[in-house]
């Protein structure tokens, strides 16, 4: 693990690293309390947690402008919070509030930004994928340098819109960055019972796209290979496919009892845990101490206890708005 | 007769059939090791082996396709599709393939394939995971739709669509899953009628699915208002069992359709026109619909509640029928 | 005003949009090299480049999704899916994406794209290229629906809907493309109005896209009868125009809806079901459906013709309406 | 061009050279004159030709037993006759008469034959793959020796069907024999307008699967190869994938103005017409004569002859029949 190279002065290095650090706990400790107000009935429908993952997110989200677009899946909190979203509009969503970021109708797997260009939780397996190609398409005809980055997640591999996507890209060099977080599970199927070819870099290389496989509980590694790719999709030279290897700790949803896998294989993950992998990184360098942790754990607590306190002071939107926004003017039928 | 939830009813069917013919088999995602997104097929794999509970890959198009093949290829195939949301993955397939293979051959092939998806709304999983699509595939000639509202049916109708040498597609209503009740040891039910689930003679309330039980309720307090409702519950959109519809209608003489999907273009306005031409001399005002409202169905709790049509919505619309 | 095809009433509109707005484009299988596979955008490509007239690979899914993601980056794309029965596999798109984005995201994202289609059988292609299932798309909320009939609503209807901030699904039926007509050089008309194509007091003919030409040719025939047909053309099936059709059933009292589609699930039992809700009163008779045969489309010449609606089923039905 | 090597004496060998020829020359005139008869209104609805294809279906077709099964496209008036549909039950399906191969309701683009395992014709391009991939695991489940060949074109390997169905034919290693033919054209889409990779047999290795590109003009080749390929997948291997480089000299269908390839690539193709070329070959060996191939082109005029009298004196379905076949018993409406 190597702090990142552009960073030149320490101090500026230092305060990059505690950010990252910071933006990953921060997406942990909001899970956890998602997860408890879960048991509460306080969140409903779907809840997937990203706890585990958040190297991915949180390391791959550095190398985009807010000019760069990012599309996501129903496992987004993390994206969201990287990508800026504040914590208290997430959370009033999740507990379907006006005030959430898309207003309550959306829920968990749907967050919305425009402003920060986050165009969504897509719930269908693969689904955001054609809709990124478009995003980049829209941005190469108008000539913009922006990149979309385009999250989604092993499973998603196997869905013949991954293959149409990749292909459509790569044939039209558009600037998407694809980004597939390989958790070696599509909620209880194994990776070697879902693909003949379980190299999924070597898979995206196929479309002659620029691939390449990444330690995503690195931190860093994500960073800097993120950077690297986007460098090369801002020059024009179409798509870059990222393989980001990584693990989620918790179950698929709420509702799922793991039997697909051993208790052994999850603690052997947790022993690679991207938080403490990094902290402790920090320590080695002289970056962290317990009372600057103790400090970004204290900040990172106040965001959470902020968002709930958003969430639940938000109001309802009222039955009588129950057909609005389903076009642009009043609704038709 | 044992009492069961719907889950272990479908499961139990399953079991059965599979004990009994070696060319029934189950193919779908998380059917075997995760033991099934509803735990359905909880357990079957241990029974029955990875040979005949068979996972697949996040592929729809693919695996039903597959299904469909396997079944001319002389096996017996069960495919889950996990929900009704995924399916249109896989629409092609079903339409084009499944649905016109038989009369595009001449007669020379059939497709023996049953097809179970769970289905509805009112778990609060937003506007791509709460679709009431049913009305759709009961649109295509050339499969069967059911869609099982009780524990009895769950497993009766599963079993009769085992015996169809045509696709039959079963919809499972998500909430029903971890309902109780009897599951009755019959002969397999015969396909395409209606079930009675409450005798009355002032207003025939027509429903299928997620919908029965809050039907029934809307029907309990309108008993207590006086007024008898009697309760269709259509358990088979194609066919659809109009005998059965119009029998009622002939002593009740008014009618209300209730369904979770969307007004506009949704099932209950088949079962609308075909009361207008089969029983139009019988009515004495106009056959009302209860549906879902016309929106990508919101997250929030209210507004799905609000969404979707509650017994106070049916009894309001008897209401204004009498 | 000016003579031309249907075909080329759509390559003008297309034209003239791209022509105004550099944020239009046209992308699609074989829209360019090959010239569209009904001719449509013959010429396109070379007046615009390929980078505004865009062949596809076929995937169906992903360039509609495109579409979708251009929409919401800032273009104005026009996708044309090459025929209706190969828009199930992008269906998913349209369904989960584009007629959701708006309402799930607050109201924050539009998708202003509009999606071209052929549709309709009568040309012998049997069961998988026929399909007439436009019904399916004006039952989801989000999107809207238009059928051009005409050659003036091929140009009207296109340009209409590229104004609309919203997902618009315009539906071309294909025996209609070499059909000439006047293109009629109005300001941009209004989605959502139904046209009254012939004026009549003894019944209401409801009907749209390829079957208006045979609904017309009925009403024909019965005024030899001195029977006096109202026609009306739908025109856009969400919204619909419940206005003009309880209007023109106000002084009719009498209606018969025609469509190509299979007739259970179909749209005309939308339009029944709407007659029976808001003009039950003003009705002398059943409203009668005239509808496709429920198979999939054959082959055979003679089994087409009578799988479709003809003007002699209309007439019969009127007569016995009568 | 060499003979197959299995053909051990030469009597036999000539034999089956000459039935071949035979093969190739009856669907090169049967698909003269459905294009005569499609011009006079006999037959309807679209007709796309195989005229310049014929080695494929001929060559490939050879390495299949009776238990085998066939899985073809719109375009297979080729495989049907290859694979032993009488050409007067063809004929009379694209005329739609009752006595046709499917009893007239399937046209050209959906011929069947269930006794010979022909398993029809697929107009939604790729929709023919998922079945193929089903027909094989029904085979493998019921231990039988059998294989399934699938033909597609080029132009299916864009959609996402493809992507799905190889990856779960070699994940679950089925008995399919996939043929991709590569005519470089979908319509009017060149191949490297459509793919990022054109190398279409390298996809398909890239599932796992043995796959090579054949000289789909070289009768013999294609033979040779599909024998080879036949006897891996028989073993229990898993799939096969040949990609058979061929061409198409008609227009995609009576309706294609051609505007999309230019007169001179078409004659430089018609410079290796397949028939042409192995009657040079067979000439060169002194299998084939003057004298032998007019015998072989008047037999093969009987034919065809032969089909246009059935599909003549065909009758019509009466209407009566309509709902027929929908489903087992009586339509269910
Ligand atoms: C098309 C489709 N099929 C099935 C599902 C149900 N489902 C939701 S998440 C999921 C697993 C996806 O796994 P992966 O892509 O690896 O993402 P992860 O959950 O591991 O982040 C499945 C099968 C779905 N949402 N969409
Ligand atoms: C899913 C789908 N999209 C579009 C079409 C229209 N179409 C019919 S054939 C064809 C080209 C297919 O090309 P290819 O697969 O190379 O086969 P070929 O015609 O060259 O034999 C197209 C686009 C279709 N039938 N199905
Ligand atoms: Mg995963
Ligand atoms: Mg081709």
């Amino acid at each position: 693990m190597s702090i990142h190279r552009t960073a030149a002065k320490s101090s500026n290095e230092r305060e990059h690293a505690l950010s990252l650090l910071r933006q990953m706990l921060l997406i942990r400790r909001f899970e956890e309390k998602a997860a408890e107000l879960y048991s509460a009935g306080k969140i409903r429908g779907f809840l997937h947690l990203y706890i585990g993952e958040e190297a991915v997110a949180v390391g791959a989200m550095q190398a985009l402008t807010p000019e760069d677009a990012v599309v996501a899946t129903y496992r987004e909190h993390g994206q969201a919070l990287a990508r800026g979203l504040p914590a208290g509009k997430i959370m009033a969503e999740m507990y379907g509030k006006a005030n959430g970021c898309s207003r309550g109708r959306g829920g968990s797997m749907h967050l919305f930004d425009a402003g920060r260009r986050f165009f969504g939780g897509y719930a269908i397996v693969a689904g955001g994928l054609p809709v990124a190609v478009g995003l980049a398409l829209a941005d190469k005809m108008l000539e913009r340098q922006a990149v979309t980055a385009c999250f989604f997640g092993d499973g998603a591999v196997a869905e013949g819109e991954f293959h149409e996507s990749l292909n459509l890209a790569a044939l039209w060099r558009l600037p998407v960055l694809f980004l597939c977080e390989n958790n070696l599970y599509a909620m209880g199927t194994a990776l070697e019972r879902s693909e003949s070819q379980t190299d999924i870099h070597l898979k995206a290389q196929n479309y002659n796209i620029a691939a390449e496989a990444v330690d995503g509980m690195d931190v860093l590694a994500v960073e800097a290979a993120t950077q690297r790719a986007v460098a090369q999709v801002r020059r024009g030279d179409g798509p870059y496919f990222l393989e980001l290897r990584t693990y989620r700790y918790r179950a698929h949803s709420m509702s799922d009892p793991e039997l697909y896998r051993s208790k052994e294989e999850v603690a052997q993950w947790r022993g690679r845990d991207p938080i403490a992998l990094f902290d402790a990184c920090l320590r080695g360098r002289d970056m962290l101490d317990d009372a600057a942790m103790k400090a970004i754990e204290t900040d990172v607590a106040n965001d959470v206890d902020w968002a709930v306190a958003e969430a639940e002071k938000g109001a309802w939107e009222p039955v009588a708005d129950l057909e609005r926004d389903v076009y642009a003017g009043a609704a038709a039928a | 007769m044992a009492k069961m939830t719907y889950r272990e009813a479908v499961r139990d069917a399953m079991r059965e059939a599979m004990r009994a013919d070696p060319l029934v088999f189950l193919m779908g995602e998380d059917v075997g090791k995760y033991g099934g997104a509803f735990a359905v097929s909880h357990g079957l794999l241990e029974e029955f082996g990875p040979q005949r509970i068979r996972d697949t890959p996040l592929s729809e198009s693919t695996f039903v396709g597959a299904g469909i093949g396997a079944a001319l290829g002389g096996m017996r195939p069960i495919v889950e599709i996990m929900t009704i949301n995924f399916s249109l993955l896989a629409l092609d397939q079903i339409v084009n393939n499944a649905a016109t293979l038989r009369h595009m051959s001449g007669g020379q092939l059939g497709v023996p394939l049953v097809i179970r998806m769970a289905t509805g709304g009112g778990r609060q999983l937003a506007a791509q995971h709460s679709h009431s699509l049913e009305g759709w595939y009961a649109h295509i000639p050339g499969i069967k739709v059911a869609t099982p509202a009780t524990v009895a049916d769950a497993r009766g109708l599963l079993l009769a669509a085992l015996q169809e040498p045509d696709p039959v597609i079963l919809f499972e209503h998500a909430t029903l899953y971890s309902q109780e009740g009897e599951s009755e040891d019959e002969t397999p039910m015969q396909f395409g009628r209606a079930a009675l689930r409450r005798p009355g003679k002032d207003v025939s309330l027509i429903t299928y699915g997620g919908a029965l039980g809050k039907t029934m309720n809307a029907a309990t307090q309108l008993a207590e208002q006086g007024v008898e409702a009697e309760v269709i519950d259509l358990r088979s959109l194609r066919p659809l069992d109009t005998e059965t519809i119009f029998a009622s209608l002939a002593h009740t003489h008014r009618a209300v359709i209730i369904e979770e999907a969307w007004k506009s273009g949704g099932f209950a306005a088949e079962v609308s026109a075909r009361i207008m031409e089969g029983a139009f001399d019988a009515l004495d005002a106009p056959v009302a619909r209860v549906c879902g409202a016309e929106v990508p169905m919101p997250y929030a709790q209210p507004l799905e509640r609000a969404a979707l049509p509650q017994p106070e919505d049916i009894v309001k619309a008897v209401q204004e029928l009498i």
